[in-house]
């Protein structure tokens, strides 16, 4: 199994979302971040006290699937969190030794 | 108090009672809440608790001995410096009056601005300083800077027999606070960080709502001050409320031009300066005059406060001196012009001229600045080499609220 | 005012410079907060900067002419709108009276209530509106709408003289701002994502602690509309209270029948419908009418907020035209009813029956109905055409805070 | 009232209409965020909507018959109850007079009190207790225990007849409050994980907010006890003011002493129970005795408090008990003590002694005691038995604000 | 070594840091999550606009332990974590090339 | 390519990113955390109740880096966020499999 985690812009969750559960996956965990990269943050000024905020809010997404499944999730994310701007994020697959349900103790694609 | 007392007025004191408690509004929550919103989240309490306990603090000081020193008879020193008949109010009878209202009242009325103006000055030490620093600070500092100036000026001191104008605390209050402020700021030293890493207002919704209980509680503040519910009230509400809204737009269309953006920090800010510079003039001006300042004052206090920051790197962490410093000397010299009958003041008492009430008002600010810029100095020097003004670098970075207090001002 | 001026009563005075700070406190910050609060929170300063500048703005219009055109005599004109004698108050000697209490006071008192009706429409823009457009719009609504409805109403206009019923603002203050927010927010369109994506508001406590301020300073917007501290005043503060208990528990109930759930937010919305219901009855009704009319409202207005969201689909964002509009309407036709002295009301000047009365009151919400729908579309269409109403589509998304103020509400 | 009826007081009029709202002021808002900021974040509205809807019912029943039973004349049964003659305020000309003041005020007046006792003690049952049985306890509660001890009180019932001295409500409001929290607390049960699991104050902001809140509003809880604008409302408000600085002064040391750091919520906390304790005192006594009264306070509640949580492990969530039950009795019983003439009292009635005076009080705190505490676990046990007191535990550990609500604090 | 990651129920926290500590697994980081999966979430209504909030709270667990250590961990995570009902949650199981214990500079095993 | 996964005491956070830019590495991100180890939390009181709270606010940094960059990486990390107290935290590496740049589609290291 592998791992997909893709950084993505945070208004862009829900299509994701949408997305991945018309190819099945409905499951997975997200996480908001903070993103350094390309696209440049913003300036806020209190009492004339400049501050530079060079990070930028981002939406980490964990997906744990079945091998055969990572170009399709790969692609459907693709499609639906692109923007063709700068800070579109990325995606990185990584290798999954096991998985386990807690709640059933089934292992590996029997638990996803 | 006059040989023959007028009757009780329950108007007069039903409006007097009232102010007290809009004034206490001003510092609980009020000022509380307007600087525990401009620290990081990890100093919120840190401002909080300074301010309530200030104003314990204080009240129990009032008590003893500073009500009787500032607005007693000092007999041969009543020039500088009020007597101790009334020290724990023994000499007060129940039934005791000033003007139309209790003396009970007058006493309480006064002790709010006396709590208020040590809380002001802590926002210049916010952030990093020790909280038995903060109560002996305001404990000496009330007796040995508030107490005589305001006996001077309200307490039949010097200041008052030259005539000086200062209808509700331009001079005792803000003058005072804003040079404390300052004197305060440079020998606590800065921020670590300050002025490179981001120190931004960690909540401005509690800012905002603070500054809002300002705008309201000052209309007793500077109403109030009139020690009745008549016409000389009324103008002084109404100058008050326009010195606020023409100090808030300066400010908005200041930093707007300057920023391109106009700021809700920015608007409170220049309601604060508009609303601590129209105080000493309250009484005294017309609406229109009251606009003039109010504006003259989001404008100054706005570049003031670029100028410390910006120029002279000194952490006057929350901008005490900026806006409350440069509004009160803005707002005492103001005064003294702006209250001319024929700019739709009040006038001068017979046989003064704007020169000379101008001089009076100049004179006022030069000796508080000059006493209280002393004595602050010392009462910061002693207090730093017996049990130390600053908290460690551990503690600073950790946050007082845990290293001070043992709590997180949010959780989960 | 009567030709010859009654004695200044120290005790009104006092009550009415209370219900003064008691009306500002209703808008800052208790109108700010509870705007805020239901605000995403990428949006929350841009809903309290705008209720802080309104202030201003609107404050120094009506220092120049507003009170002058509403409340000064229009000669010839004065059936529908007042006059120039008293523009920056230059006409206003210092200790001129209105009534029983100083005239500064009077025109102060009043400025409260043209400083919160704007502020109230500006929910209906919330979270897309350009920061200029609120601006330019506070100041031309009020001197064109406002100020003339006010002037029929209270200042001595036609509707004052066929004896419309209007204590304390039901036409001047609620339909109107009811009418003024439902034609902004279809001039405006909606919000980007309404009604798809979720807006839930941010902060239900910020909201909950203004709907509180709110409650309380009512009791000065209603008790000192009496402009006096009388049996009168005192009746209106007990129907105030009444009102908005019945409105809140009554929108409790709908809700609770309606969702299976009530909500804090359900409750507190009540309570502001039974506030702004009671408004025009508040010095006319007995406490059982107060309570009937809160009923009505709390449960009313449940069904218009729904209707609009539901079924029309329109997002004045805030709810102000169900709530404020709606409840205003209720309270001003009610306020023909429960003002018979049968039923606990004061009752009917001479020789008017309960459908005359009626039939004034129906004719004075359309007539404000009328003229505030049209100048606001007006208004809007101007402001559309010349600086632009909205932000662009990215200032949307990235929040008004950021987008038009340059600050977040919250860091760290 | 007394056969002749004085002339109306507008002065009164005013600094009770401003009392009315002050004390309004500690409810909504103050109270309720006060409690809001304590609980779970998962919780926080549940204690905003029962401020909000408590309000509402006790204020409809105080129209209904509270009003009537607590004030007015039961005739043979008048040493424990008053009648019915004013049920719905029918009996009541809308110029009915209380003393000075209109009678639709001094009803308004007292129902913000009783409004605000209930509201007290649900902190008591925080993040666990039923939405609909706190609806139901607030009703049942107000009518079975406030209203008939309010009448011993203060509607000349047997405790009046006695002489007992409760100012503002030492026994009536705080030892009653008290009772009934720990009454319901032990009937509940308490929250699940307690103590063991962190149930830290999810905002201490809030709480801050709500604190300042409540000292500002208690000048009007206790100066507008004296019904009038004059030399006893002004000591009063001195006293209450004396009480407050002192109470969070010395159970700031108290912590400083025992835990090593004094934190911003022990200040609130005394400054609470030094509120509590002066109540019923700050009508007889002299500043210095409200000093005393407040240090007492401020040791013993903190005492009271460690006690209850760290030896009896009871879940008295918010610490009602221990700070106003506590502070209650102390305050009714040292009010016995401090007014004596010779302490800065306003001295006792004639021909009654300290001893004696003491006497009364005690029997006025056991006999409140003893039918609170009956009447509360009768109310618990009946509620638990029908509609059931606490939500289920999925609910509990979901939390009030979604399970019972449907909505959550903070979105975003 | 191992990196285990869990996503568990938050109020599961305390009960899985003492398991784990029990078998001498004292470090770990923890993350809070958003998760979507099975477990519903609830509706929020505000002034009658319905809101469907379909995530769950959820708590990311991240252990890094030796390749020895990884069944023991998982069996008591799963006996600590368990409730048996829907939402209990997900371990997963990855490689780690390399740790390295920056106050030290010590790397793998002796680095945890 | 490999992710490089430290914990570090969140004021250390701008350091470690001017160390990574130096090196050339501007892409990473950031989470918020709680740490638990070695390094002990602090205790909170309210009225009297005594609150332990065991863990300790870190920051998680990620970055994905080409292969060879690993060693420099880690190198520049640790010399930034080292100050040589308990609690400085740890490197993590692991494999990637692939990366994805949204945006373009690019993959791998050209997506870096
Ligand atoms: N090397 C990296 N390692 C980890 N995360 C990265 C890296 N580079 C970029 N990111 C994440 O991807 C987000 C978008 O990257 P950015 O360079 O801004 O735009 P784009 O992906 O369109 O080139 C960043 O905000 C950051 O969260
Ligand atoms: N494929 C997945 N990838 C990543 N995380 C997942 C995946 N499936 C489930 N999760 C996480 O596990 C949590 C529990 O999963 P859920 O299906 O709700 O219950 P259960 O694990 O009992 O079947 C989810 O909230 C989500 O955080
Ligand atoms: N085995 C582990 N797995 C995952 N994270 C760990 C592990 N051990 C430590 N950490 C993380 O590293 C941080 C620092 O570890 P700690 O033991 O406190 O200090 P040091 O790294 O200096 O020995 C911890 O707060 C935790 O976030």
């Amino acid at each position: 199994m592998k791992l997909v985690t893709a950084i993505i812009k945070p208004f862009k969750l829900d299509d994701v979302r949408a997305a991945l559960s018309e190819i099945g996956v409905s499951g997975m965990t997200v996480t908001e971040v903070k993103g350094f990269g390309r696209q440049r943050g913003h300036t806020e000024l209190y009492r004339g006290a400049e501050y530079v905020v060079d990070f930028v809010p981002k939406t980490r997404i964990e997906v744990a699937v079945r091998t055969e499944l990572v170009d399709q999730c790969v692609e459907s994310i693709v499609k639906a969190a692109k923007t063709g701007k700068v800070g579109d994020g990325k995606i990185f697959i990584t290798n999954i030794d096991r998985v386990i349900r807690i709640r059933t103790g089934e292992t590996d694609n029997s638990a996803l | 108090m006059p040989a023959e007392v007028p009757p009780l007025s329950s108007g007069d004191t039903a409006w007097l009672l009232t102010s007290t408690a809009l004034v206490l509004l001003m510092t609980l929550p009020g000022l509380a809440l307007f600087y525990g919103g401009l620290v990081r989240i990890k100093n919120v309490l840190s401002l909080l608790v300074q301010c309530f306990a200030i104003t314990g603090v204080v009240s129990l000081l009032w008590l003893a001995v500073g009500y009787s020193l500032a607005f007693s008879n000092g007999g041969p020193l009543n020039s500088v410096i009020g007597g101790l008949d009334k020290a724990f109010l023994l000499g007060m009878a129940r039934d005791a009056q000033t003007g139309s209202i209790p003396e009970s009242l007058f006493c309480m009325f006064q002790l709010t601005f006396a709590a208020i103006t040590p809380a002001l000055v802590v926002g210049a030490f916010a952030e990093r300083v020790r909280f038995a620093a903060v109560l002996w600070f305001a404990g000496l500092w009330v007796l040995l800077v508030y107490v005589p100036i305001a006996h001077w000026v309200w307490g039949g001191g010097w200041l008052a027999q030259l005539g000086v104008m200062d209808f509700a605390g331009g001079i005792v209050v803000h003058v005072n606070a804003g040079v404390a402020a300052l004197v305060g700021a440079l020998t606590l030293g800065g921020r670590r960080g300050f002025p490179q890493t981001s120190m931004a207002p960690h909540s401005l919704p509690l800012t905002a709502c603070g500054a809002g209980m300002l705008w309201v509680g000052w209309y007793g503040f500077n109403g109030g001050s009139a020690l009745a519910a008549n016409g000389s009230a009324g103008m002084a509400v109404l100058a008050t409320h326009m010195g606020a809204s023409a100090g808030a737009l300066a400010w908005m269309w200041a930093e707007w031009r300057r920023f391109g953006k106009p700021s809700m920090l920015g608007i409170v800010t220049g309601m604060v300066a508009g609303l601590g510079t129209i105080t000493p003039a309250s009484g005294y001006v017309g609406p229109l005059g009251a606009v003039a300042i109010g504006l003259v004052a989001g404008f100054l206090c706005f570049h003031a406060t670029q100028y410390l920051k910006q120029r002279l790197h000194i952490d006057d962490s929350l901008d005490v001196s900026p806006v409350h410093g440069a509004g009160g000397v803005i707002g005492t010299l103001l005064t003294g012009v702006f209250a001319a009958a024929a700019l739709g003041g009040s006038g001068y008492s017979v046989q003064t001229s704007m020169a000379g009430q101008l001089g009076v008002q100049a004179l006022g600010v030069a000796a508080c600045a000059a006493w209280c810029g002393g004595m602050t100095w010392l009462i910061m020097r002693v207090l730093d080499t017996t049990l130390g003004l600053r908290v460690s670098d551990e503690q600073e970075s950790e946050g007082l609220d845990l290293a001070s207090h043992g709590e997180r001002g949010y959780s989960g």
